[in-house]
């Protein structure tokens, strides 16, 4: 968890799809569209592969945020992939709420590989959302 | 002893003596008046022992996922709820329907045995049995009747579904749904639901505070039924062995997703639990879900159609900013 | 008639898509609507005009045609609009907007006196109190 | 643990301007299996990559991470290097510490903290990455085409002329399509049967291409390279081998059938060809309409038929084929007109498709090439021609434009003056649209030189009145009202797809769109590649298009075939699925989501005690998987793991990013 002289800083974990959002976490490179170093991107191929147990399993380990991103619905490099998440993540993120898990932490999103900007808006929103709420104490490890 | 009885142990005994089945699963009594666990016939002598009382709540149909291994054909009592774990089993392709002769046994609920002590001395009680629409209970010294609907379990009063919607035999006529089920079925989520969201944490923190990980929810689930269970897995270690809170909130969160659009609410998990934790809640939580985004879905009525979360729709709404 | 920012950014668009549900920038002027307008030999302004003027925030302009008091609504050119624009309701949504604005157009409950709101139908206090209010 | 060396580049200063490499390397140096760590200005240079090649040599390196730009950039540079020095090239991970870092962020000593988080994840990672291997496919060296329009013809002809074996299957009992309905085509007005014809002739002669007419497609199964698909050659009651096309049958069959090549407007016979130059120009028997079919008697053509070619006893036959590539080029249909009332299509014998108005102006159609009216022969003066019918309506049409009617209804307004002296041809418009080659200087010439009245305003209702109609608008841009009196209306019909597209989409495992069009595998950089490896699309079956497009589409889509056909093998992608038996449960979770069809049940026979017990689990086909992973989610045991991005490794990243 770092944490600088001002404060509390959030740990992000994104799980990008290698096609759309990946490539737009790239794009925010190239273009040079800053967002807060606390993000970092796991790499999967398609949305469709990320697991909730993933998402858990970075919650304990002291994400404060967790997002996935992927395709536009339609645009999945692998057709349907987006929409099994799509449903997957309507459901966990339900649930998550209703066990008391603020709604800001857990997000998904649609990327494409063209929305630089948006990849960094994102982000920063994010991370901004998650600093007002302060650290991820609920589903966190004790150790 | 009841009729109910009597009709099972004929089906039974007959179905053995001619060979149709080689084992039949229902229940017998067992040494204490609350207990009647469920029970493995493999002759039509031993028939005599079933039993079908205000205790047989017991879902035997988890038990067909062994018992088809060494019985070419089995038969099994299921009640609305336990019939719903056959279509499980089958849609789950862990059992063919040939493999299986169905009793189906219209039921009106089973009770309570907490309410029961909650009315008499539980030292006093010897016997509970159902007569019709009314509860004898004998007493040491003496007998009274009470009405059965007031003894309930939890999960008997927001049954949907309390006839067999799968069977080869109905032994009796179908009985009518309980008026209010529909209202009183997501009850309770709401009520948790309308909570703060500290105090939902809070509520479900000293709920899984008590989880002791004995996993018998997941272990009496006819939806948890793969062979080998993430949780039990060492490479990778899908679950800590820690008893921490946020294990057991990883523990109930992922075991509440593998059963979302495949749990059919029959509730023992929760009605098992020996920490009493509310885990029809989060079910039902998820069903609520399903049903919003996804459009009505009831598991367990037809092995033939497709649970939600292995198909989609392009225009499917999604629970999140999707902008 | 002058086409300025101040007026293609003003609220009343706006209050008018509010008003009908309808997307007035849905339009792409294919004229289809005054083609088949039984009564558009009367109108100034003529119903696909409607829409154009709206899109440029000549609403005010809009509120002085005689088409508002023209249109019968009889629904032909929202029955082929290729754009789903149901076009009578926007000019419906014009018409209100000038009602709202000449005021004294609904019932206030506190301007009725005792025994009038003791012996009036409730539902023509309803419905009085309700007309034309937003 | 494997022993594992990271290399950290520079970038130059991209990376180093904000990232402390020094900090960086020496943090390197204390991850778990790290054992060697260097960095270079640009590790993809030659001199970076001999740092790496070096140093798995003396270091006896087992995986390799590489700290620089996205992997997007440059892993297969750096897998082909880790390869050359001996090691499986998937040993290599990418720490994306430029565009996901050094770029975004400007404080040094947070990048440089989430610089070292990246290289401890890729390490976490690359620890657990297992040799994989893409396997090698044969390929059968025989193509498909589907269609046998302009776009299914040049396919098949371009693919011969490389020297492949074709196959073009077409519905109808000839070739030649929609072109061959035209008369001229835009914006040169070529005849279209001049230049069609001679490609038409060009299919049958050629040694490589084998012409299945009168057949379909009913069933697919494989994979690319490996297609197995069945065609129902429908029967045809006359023995082509026989038949010497002398057509005396047609002229003495009793029965009359509206032709649908000339849409109703002339009668065909039940023993027919669809048109005159068709390829093979010889008839097929209509057995719906045919008397001996439907009445059991008649046999005139029997009778007449020299070489004794009538066969009423033959029945469909299914082929299987084996092929290595299909073209899907089935066209689309005009849209039908049952929505549109207003327009009076079929209440007036004189408001035509703009279809039915080409074989008017078709020297071999009804008429001729007359333009004559239907209701009494003779030719209009005034013609209104209303555009956008069923296109960009999104209340009862198809909210995409149809891209082809603006041009032709220049072509149509041409047309009608050139032929009719002192025609005057009114275009009803909402937006005229004429990009392309020649396009708006042929539009031009219509209202210049031939003078066309363009009107801005889509027709509201067509009256008719008396033999005259009636047109209703409005010119939009003077704000008229517009009331004209013409002796003819042509509505300027949709593009729809083709009816059955969805069947043989499915057949294909192909998706569509909403419209039922086919979906290309991405709209801008693989626009005639499907979803399905091996299946490509040429012409409007994937959307509305012109000649020249739908030619260009299809010397494309011959090109990819021409191109997998000419591989000595096909290398299937290796981070594919991978089912652990011992985990897997046989529910078939997996299968349901699958979108390859590549997941299939499998009896697994195993000891269990004394016995040998059977049971169901999944089976992955390798070539089929295309790694996308949805499965292992949906499977609840974890039995099924995806290379590459295994469960392992995902969790082991979770773990490292978080520390």
């Amino acid at each position: 968890m770092p944490v600088t002289r001002e404060g509390f800083e959030p740990l992000i974990v994104a799980f990008c799809c290698n096609w759309c959002s990946y490539a737009g976490a790239d794009l925010a490179g190239t273009s040079r569209q800053p967002y807060p170093s606390n993000v970092r991107v796991i790499r999967v191929p398609c949305s469709g592969r990320v697991n909730p147990s993933f998402i858990i399993r970075a919650f304990q380990r002291g994400a404060d945020g967790v997002l996935v991103a992927g395709c536009h619905p339609g645009d999945c490099h692998y057709h349907s992939g987006n929409y099994h998440a799509r449903r997957r993540f309507t459901i966990l993120k339900q649930l998550l709420e209703y066990l008391g898990i603020e709604p800001e932490r857990f997000q998904v999103r649609w990327i494409s590989g063209s929305e630089g900007a948006k990849f960094s808006a994102v982000m920063n929103e994010l991370t901004e959302n998650v600093r007002k709420l302060g650290q991820n104490r609920k589903l966190r490890d004790a150790r | 002893m009841s009729t109910a009885s009597e009709k099972l142990r004929a089906s039974a005994a007959e179905a053995l003596a001619c060979g149709r089945v080689s084992l039949v699963l229902g229940w017998r009594k067992k040494d204490f008046w609350w207990q009647s666990p469920v029970a493995f016939v493999e002759a039509a002598a031993e028939a005599e022992q079933l039993s079908f009382d205000p205790f047989s709540v017991y879902n035997p149909v988890k038990y067909l996922l062994e018992a088809t291994e060494c019985h070419e054909k089995v038969g099994v009592f299921v009640k609305g709820c336990d019939s719903r774990g056959i279509n499980r089993l089958l849609q789950d392709k862990r059992l063919e329907r040939e493999q299986v002769l169905i009793f189906g046994l219209p039921c009106s609920g089973k009770a309570d045995p907490a309410k029961i002590r909650a009315v008499f001395p539980a030292q006093k009680i010897r016997e509970v049995a159902q007569e019709g629409e009314e509860l004898l209970v004998r007493l040491t010294d003496g007998q009274e009747r009470v009405a059965a609907a007031d003894f309930l379990l939890e999960k008997c009063l927001t049954c949907r579904h309390p006839n067999p919607v799968v069977f080869d035999e109905l032994l009796w006529e179908p009985v009518p749904v309980r008026a209010g089920v529909d209202v009183s079925r997501f009850a309770r989520v709401n009520s948790v639901a309308q909570k703060e969201i500290l105090e939902r944490y809070t509520y479900w923190a000293r709920q899984f505070d008590r989880c002791i990980r004995c996993f018998a929810c997941r272990n009496t689930c006819p939806a948890c039924n793969c062979r080998s269970c993430i949780f039990d897995q060492a490479e990778p270690r899908w679950l800590g062995k820690a008893s921490d809170l946020a294990d057991t909130m990883n523990y109930q969160i992922i075991r509440a997703f593998h059963v979302a659009g495949r749990c059919f609410e029959c509730g023992e998990c929760e009605r098992i639990c020996p920490a009493g934790i509310p885990l029809q809640e989060m079910n039902r939580r998820l069903i609520m879900d399903i049903d919003k985004y996804f459009g009505p879905y009831e598991a367990g009525l037809d092995a033939g159609d497709s649970p939600p979360l292995g198909t989609y729709r392009g225009e499917d709404p999604a629970g999140f900013d999707e902008s | 008639m002058k086409v300025t920012t101040d007026k293609i950014n003003s609220n009343l668009v706006k209050e008018v898509e509010e008003i009908s549900g309808q997307k007035v920038s849905a339009c792409f002027q294919c004229g289809k609507c005054t083609g088949g307008c039984p009564v558009v030999g009367s109108m100034d302004i003529f119903p696909h005009r409607v829409l154009r003027l709206a899109q440029l925030g000549l609403v005010e302009e809009l509120l002085h045609s005689r088409t508002l008091w023209i249109c019968a609504s009889c629904q032909t050119c929202d029955s082929r609009c290729p754009r789903d624009v149901d076009i009578p309701k926007v000019i419906e949504a014009l018409r209100l907007l000038l009602l709202r604005r000449k005021g004294g157009n609904r019932l206030h409950p506190a301007s009725l006196s005792a025994r009038v709101l003791a012996n009036a139908p409730q539902q023509g206090l309803v419905s009085a109190f309700r007309k034309y209010a937003k | 643990m494997k022993r594992t060396g990271v290399f950290i580049c520079w970038c130059g200063s991209n990376i180093a301007a904000t990232v402390d490499i020094e900090l960086a390397v020496a943090a390197a140096k204390n991850m778990p299996g790290v054992v060697f760590a260097d960095q270079n200005k640009y590790m993809c240079s030659e001199i970076g990559q001999e740092i790496i090649k070096e140093a798995i040599r003396s270091h006896r390196l087992e995986r390799v991470v590489v700290a620089s730009c996205s992997p997007r950039m440059h892993e297969n540079t750096f897998r082909k290097t880790v390869a050359a020095a001996g090691l499986n090239p998937y040993f290599l991970e990418i720490a994306n510490v430029r565009e996901q870092c050094s770029w975004v962020h400007k404080d040094k000593e947070t990048a440089t903290a989430k610089a070292i988080a990246l290289i401890r994840t890729a390490v976490a990672k690359a620890l657990r990455n297992e040799a994989l291997f893409a396997s090698e496919l044969p390929i059968e060296r025989r193509a498909l085409v589907i269609g046998g329009g302009i776009a299914g013809i040049q396919a098949a002809l371009d693919i011969a002329d490389s020297g492949f074996v074709v196959d073009l299957v077409e519905k109808e009992p000839s070739i030649g399509g929609r072109m061959a309905q035209l008369d001229k085509t835009f914006p040169t007005l070529d005849c279209s049967a001049c230049i069609l014809t001679p490609k038409m002739v060009e299919v049958a002669q050629s040694e490589k291409i084998t012409l299945f007419t009168y057949a379909e497609i009913e069933k697919v199964e494989g994979y690319v390279g490996n297609f197995t698909v069945t065609v129902r050659n429908r029967a045809r009651s006359v023995d082509m081998s026989k038949c010497t096309g002398c057509g005396d049958c047609m002229l003495k069959c009793p029965v009359k059938v509206d032709s649908e090549f000339d849409l109703g407007l002339v009668k065909r016979r039940a023993i027919y060809t669809p048109f005159p130059q068709a390829v093979p120009n010889k008839p097929a028997i209509d057995r719906e309409h045919c008397r001996w079919f439907t009445e059991n008697k008649c046999r005139v053509c029997e009778k007449i038929c020299p070489a004794g070619a009538i066969d009423y006893s033959q029945e469909d036959e299914l082929m299987t084929v084996k092929y290595g590539a299909i073209v899907a080029a089935t066209g689309f249909d005009p849209k039908k007109l049952g929505n549109y009332g207003e327009y009076a299509y079929g209440k007036h014998p004189d408001v035509l498709t703009s279809l039915e108005f080409e074989r008017l102006l078709n020297a071999s159609g009804p008429t001729a090439g007359k333009i004559l009216r239907p209701s009494n022969g003779r030719p209009p003066k005034n013609v209104a021609f209303i555009q956008c019918v069923g296109s960009r309506d999104k209340a009862k049409g198809n909210p995409y434009c149809a891209k082809v009617c603006c041009m032709y209804t220049a072509k149509h307004a041409i047309l009608l003056c050139e032929k009719v002296p002192g025609a005057r041809p009114f275009v009803f418009y909402i937006d005229v649209r004429t990009p392309g080659k020649d396009y708006e200087e042929f539009y031009n010439r219509a209202y210049e030189e031939y003078g066309a009245t363009y009107i801005k305003g889509n027709v509201s209702k067509v009256f008719p009145d008396g033999d005259k109609l009636l047109v209703r608008s409005v010119d939009a841009l003077s704000g008229a009202l517009v009331e004209l009196e013409v002796e003819m209306v042509v509505l300027a019909n949709s593009v729809d797809a083709r009816a059955g597209a969805k069947e043989l989409a499915q057949k294909l495992s192909i998706t569509t769109n909403a419209f039922n069009f086919f979906n290309e595998a991405h709209p801008k950089l693989r626009p005639v590649e499907t979803h399905t490896a091996g299946i490509f699309l040429a012409g409007t079956c994937q959307g509305p298009k012109d000649i020249p497009e739908t030619v260009a589409q299809a010397s494309a889509a011959a090109m990819k075939v021409t191109a997998l056909l000419g591989k000595d093998s096909l290398l299937s992608t290796p981070t594919v699925a991978e089912v652990d038996e011992k985990l897997c449960t046989g529910d078939m979770s997996c299968l349901v989501v699958c979108p390859y069809g590549a997941i299939s049940e499998k009896i697994l026979e195993e000891r269990r005690g004394r016995e040998t017990v059977r049971r169901k689990v999944a089976e992955v086909n390798m070539v089929l998987c295309q790694g996308c992973g949805a499965c292992t989610v949906a499977c609840r045991p974890g039995a099924i793991n995806l290379k590459g991005f295994t469960n392992e490794q995902i969790m082991a990243e979770v773990e490292a990013i978080c520390l």
